[in-house]
């Protein structure tokens, strides 16, 4: 174990992988030259040349097209969407193909595809270059969703994603890019899917944090437990699949459920965990299921509005005390 | 230009004819089958198109892929697929290329190289490229072709990979089958080019016109796209002028066909004229093609059978086949 | 009042409003000569010509965008998508130019964009012409969403969104295009949205039905009555804006909910209504909210496998039943 | 081929090089009021491609409209855009063109028919389509403008609005500003031709290629293409060749630029090289030049100082925004 951030765990993973298995490659938009506009491939070029870190045209839909072509033909690609905000520009491709290629088929077409995508706000960057979009396609089926939050879970994912045989999007809030974590060294340290994890043990109120709120949670159990409320929290780590037993297990040892995330609040991924805690759950909740996410407006360009706007850690302090109290 | 038919091995030449029945008569009797409640949802028939989709496919090698439409039953009939696994799909059974979960639409076969029909308009347009990209990655001396209608060249999907492919000199043939429609609507009314081959240029690649009634020109063309494409010259674009016959899907009451257009292009129907040129060259005696005929006729009704007598899909079956890894269901 | 057609509710909408303001026009696939694929604009190129009843190119892109930069330059297009699987193909168009133009220019544009998508399954139709995609958008600001399940309600949402300066989805279930219903004649007949239907009062159970489950949830009542349950209907009709004082008030009334979509479950708009009455009214529960969708596997071609993906009104009983009983 | 200089009106020259010179300013000053805090975002500057820009917008009417890009400074102030509504909107305040909600990524302002700067690459070109279309359905005589860069040629949405314009024969100018690299990646690993107007004729209509560095230049194929798209003979997609001095946005290292590339076109900077132009016809004495460039020194003096005395916006307005209806809240 050593300490590296966020972005080092996620290119360690992506050269190991390379380096272990010849039909693992990466493209996309800036990749190679560039690094990748956040320097996350930083150094991959070098290593790997121009055939297996490729620069795209600015094509979405090319590249999330070629890269299920090529996944159907024997590679293994790690395709990079620069920003969450552009996902919709190859929509159908990750909706109606992507997903259904295995089912459509009769359960014959492996898509060892994995889609890397930055999300969140990293200030200022407005509306189109702030959003959280995990929830843009969790309503279809055949997707899986990984949301690491530490360096440890996003190198023990993408290694997860990258050797699955199922498309996975991969959501990289840029604000995590730069936190550091212990991270194993072992080449087969992988993060299996649908494991939650439980960040702290606490008997209250559990809060469920995605991305990056899962450290605003952190922070806010920290503030809670200075008020006397025991917080546990719970990061879910991915979303599709969904740890649900996990999830219910702490709602029935706390009673009470505050779910956080970037995502707009509306239709957000915390509609769907508050829904299913809602329909499995709900004997043991002594109170409504309460969501801290962004409101229901596009992103800002002023700080101040966009404060207004991004759910903090003060907003999920505010949510469990008024649960809790 | 043409060469003489005694210029192409015979086998080739019977099996371009016999493919083209092939797939005429498929679906024809699909349709009936269709009427007579065999068959639950929608056909796209190609009904006149023959030549361009058996021609195009028979110029491929086995280890070339294709990626095809809605329109696909002379692709994949073209690229080896098997009229009993075809049609049990179009009934919906377990024994279907899907097993019946994606009918005419979605039909795949990854051992013929067929990586799918498909319902969304110029969808399998990147796919293709990534085939190619793949192949060429891994130095193979592979192509991928991908079949599309006129209507699907306006769409972005065609764009970004045309320009993919010829960026990065990708193994693929684009094969735009220009029937002179989309749906309803004339390709004058959704280009304002007639000759879509044109577009090529703008991707760095040659376009080429072709007689899409002729199997043979089609053939040719589609040789010459995959010689470049094999030796690393990169994509072609070809654009086959051919007419459906039918509707749109079965059932379209076809309000909007131009008069005398239908008789005109009937009267250039491509499997009728190619026996008669096999007749007149004395590669195919009456008898034969007659034999061949038949042969069609009796693969049908064994495919019909076997549609018949093949079980419908067990519901629970199907949660199988949405990812490789279910983790215990929790992905449902 | 007359009895017409869900498909001539529409039509009729959409004919009145072209008569009265000649900034109204209808563009998309096939919707001139053909009529539309579903035969809902048959008449309406002979009656209006080719300039306001526009066939496009297979363009969702050009279809969306020109309908944006039109209605952003005094008119009011309605624009049609063929099939609501295709949305994605306009996915960045609908999700980062129609949503965000309002806000993003500091309120200016106005926005009188109206979209018009079938929906649902038709049969045997497989997995890209099946889907129900109401929920695809709803993480995104801006945008406003009609489930119409009546033709009132189809002529009455849709004089709304036309008259309207907001961008809106607007759903058409195929198989309810053939639905009688009496309509008004008024031409300023209009259906506020954010306004929820109450179909039938009971006090057992609250089935909140969206589009065509509207019908299923009232056939369910009627099976429920026979049983002994008395089951409240509502049809939120628009999802957003949603009506939650009229659900709440439902919710309270019955302490039993049931909600009813054919979108896919997980993140479907049955998720937010759940999650949304799990936080503002689970005080008055006496039970777990209920889903009752499509389940999370891509749409199936053979019938068989279709039935059991779909939900049904017997669906609706039995989660009903097990809930009251 | 080129005109002299004394066969156009005097104030347009001035206007030419007068705008130039705000353009170059105004991204200087805000730069480094970026530096020294005043500016939040990002800024994606046109420095080295003012002439491409002024010269495109002044050659239209004041009733046509544009749509701008990420790199949309140039676009806006080219159009007539008020520079302290600019700078108060970089800095975030309630009194800039967007209320602090959009920032230098979408600025618009529909008076002066700014249809808006875009985050999106080529998210703004079907738009432009649309107002075209809307100008075309009420027979006015409007033009709508598109500008994006070589980069965004690639993207879906260009072709399908290039196409849709090109068939119903809208009144847009496809304006390409081809500054050789999107991001750090050259325009030759993005496509496979090096004009990108040679895609012009895929879609039926002109494409011409223009020195971006040359402000008359660009100013005349712009004018030629509003000409023929006022007179109902469709779309003209006009290459501006051209090259950004600086980083992608402010912060970029450039390791992508060739050597030497940088001061072979900073030889060629479109705004001394008028200015000398101007000079020598004798059109504007020294001093008249000086004069000018104080002015626009003195316009952003008061553009900084605007922007600085300006509020911040109130969160709750921010709610006022997103819908012209919000039904009581009830969409929030
Ligand atoms: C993205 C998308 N848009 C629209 C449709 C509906 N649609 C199915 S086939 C078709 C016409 C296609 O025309 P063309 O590409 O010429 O193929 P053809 O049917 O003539 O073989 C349309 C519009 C679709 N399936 N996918
Ligand atoms: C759809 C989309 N993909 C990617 C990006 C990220 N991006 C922003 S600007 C840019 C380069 C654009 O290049 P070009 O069109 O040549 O314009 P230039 O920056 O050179 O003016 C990229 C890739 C984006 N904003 N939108
Ligand atoms: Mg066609
Ligand atoms: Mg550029």
């Amino acid at each position: 174990m050593r300490e590296i951030t966020f972005s080092a765990a996620i290119r360690e993973a992506m050269v190991e992988e390379m380096r272990r298995d010849p039909a693992v490659f990466l493209m996309g938009e800036d990749v190679g030259t560039f690094g990748g506009v956040w320097g996350v491939s930083a150094g991959m070029l070098e290593e790997f040349g121009e055939e297996r870190v490729r620069d795209t045209p600015i094509s979405e839909i090319a590249i999330i097209g070629a890269g299920l072509g090529a996944a159907m033909s024997g590679m293994r690609p790690i395709v990079e969407i620069m920003f969450g905000d552009f996902l919709m520009c190859a929509g159908d491709q990750i909706t109606n193909q992507v997903a259904k290629a295995r089912f459509m088929s009769g359960g014959k077409a492996d898509v060892p595809l994995t889609i890397r995508v930055t999300s969140g706000a990293p200030g200022s960057a407005a509306a189109q270059h702030s959003q959280s979009p995990e929830a843009w396609f969790m309503n279809v089926p055949g997707l899986k969703f990984a949301v690491p939050a530490s360096p440890a879970d996003a190198k023990g994912l993408l290694k997860s994603a990258i050797r699955g045989e199922d498309p996975v999007l991969f959501f990289e809030h840029k604000m995590l890019y730069a936190v550091k974590g212990l991270v194993p060294e072992d080449i087969d340290f992988v993060v299996p899917f649908g494991q939650a994890a439980v960040l702290r043990e606490g008997s209250d109120v559990t809060l469920i944090g995605i991305g990056i709120m899962v450290r605003k949670a952190l922070a806010a159990a920290d503030a809670l437990a200075e008020e006397g409320i025991s917080a546990e929290v719970i990061d879910p780590r991915t979303l599709v699949p969904l740890d649900h037993e996990t999830l219910i297990r702490s709602a029935a040892k706390t009673g009470r459920v505050v779910i956080a995330h970037e995502a707009h609040r509306r239709a957000g991924p915390g509609a769907e965990i508050a829904a299913m805690l809602a329909e499995e759950a709900i004997e043991y909740l002594d109170g409504p299921i309460v969501r801290v996410a962004a409101r229901n407006l596009p992103l800002p360009y002023s700080p101040g509005l966009e404060e207004f706007v991004l759910p903090s850690a003060q907003d999920i302090v505010q949510a469990a005390r008024s649960l809790a109290g | 230009m043409e060469k003489e038919l005694k210029a192409y091995p015979r086998e080739l030449l019977v099996e371009l004819f016999r493919r083209m029945v092939l797939v005429r008569e498929f679906e024809l009797r699909a349709i009936e089958e269709r009427r007579a409640g065999l068959i639950p949802g929608f056909i796209h028939s190609c009904v006149g198109q023959e030549a361009s989709a058996v021609g195009a496919c028979l110029a491929l090698e086995a280890g070339d892929v294709i990626t095809s439409t809605h329109r696909g039953h002379g692709h994949l009939i073209g690229k080896g697929g098997d009229p009993r696994y075809m049609m049990a799909e179009l009934a919906a059974r377990s024994t279907g290329y899907c097993r019946g979960r994606g009918g005419s639409l979605h039909i795949a076969d990854f051992d013929l190289g067929i990586l799918g029909a498909n319902g969304i308009v110029a969808g399998g347009i990147p796919i293709a490229a990534g085939a190619a990209l793949a192949f060429s990655m891994r130095g193979e001396p592979r192509v991928a072709l991908s079949f599309f209608g006129d209507g699907a060249v306006n769409e972005g999907a065609f764009h970004e990979a045309a320009n993919l492919a010829g960026l990065w000199k990708l193994p693929v043939v684009f094969f735009c089958e220009n029937n002179l429609y989309g749906e309803g609507t004339p390709q004058s009314k959704q280009a304002p080019v007639t000759d879509l081959a044109v577009r090529a240029e703008g991707y760095g690649f040659p376009g080429t016109v072709v007689d899409g009634q002729d199997v043979l020109a089609v053939y040719g063309a589609v040789r010459e796209a995959t010689g470049r494409a094999r030796t690393g010259q990169g994509p072609t674009f070809v654009e086959a002028k051919t007419y459906r016959y039918r509707g749109h899907y079965e059932g379209d009451p076809q309000v909007y066909r131009l008069p005398g257009e239908m008789e005109a292009w009937q009267a250039r129907d491509p499997i009728p004229a190619f026996r008669q040129r096999l007749l007149e060259a004395g590669i195919l005696t009456e008898a034969a093609l007659k034999e061949i005929e038949a042969g069609v006729q009796a693969e049908l009704e064994e495919a019909v059978a076997f549609a018949k007598a093949a079980p419908v899909p067990e519901p629970q079956e199907a949660l199988q086949g949405v990812y490789a890894d279910t983790h215990g269901g929790l992905v449902f």
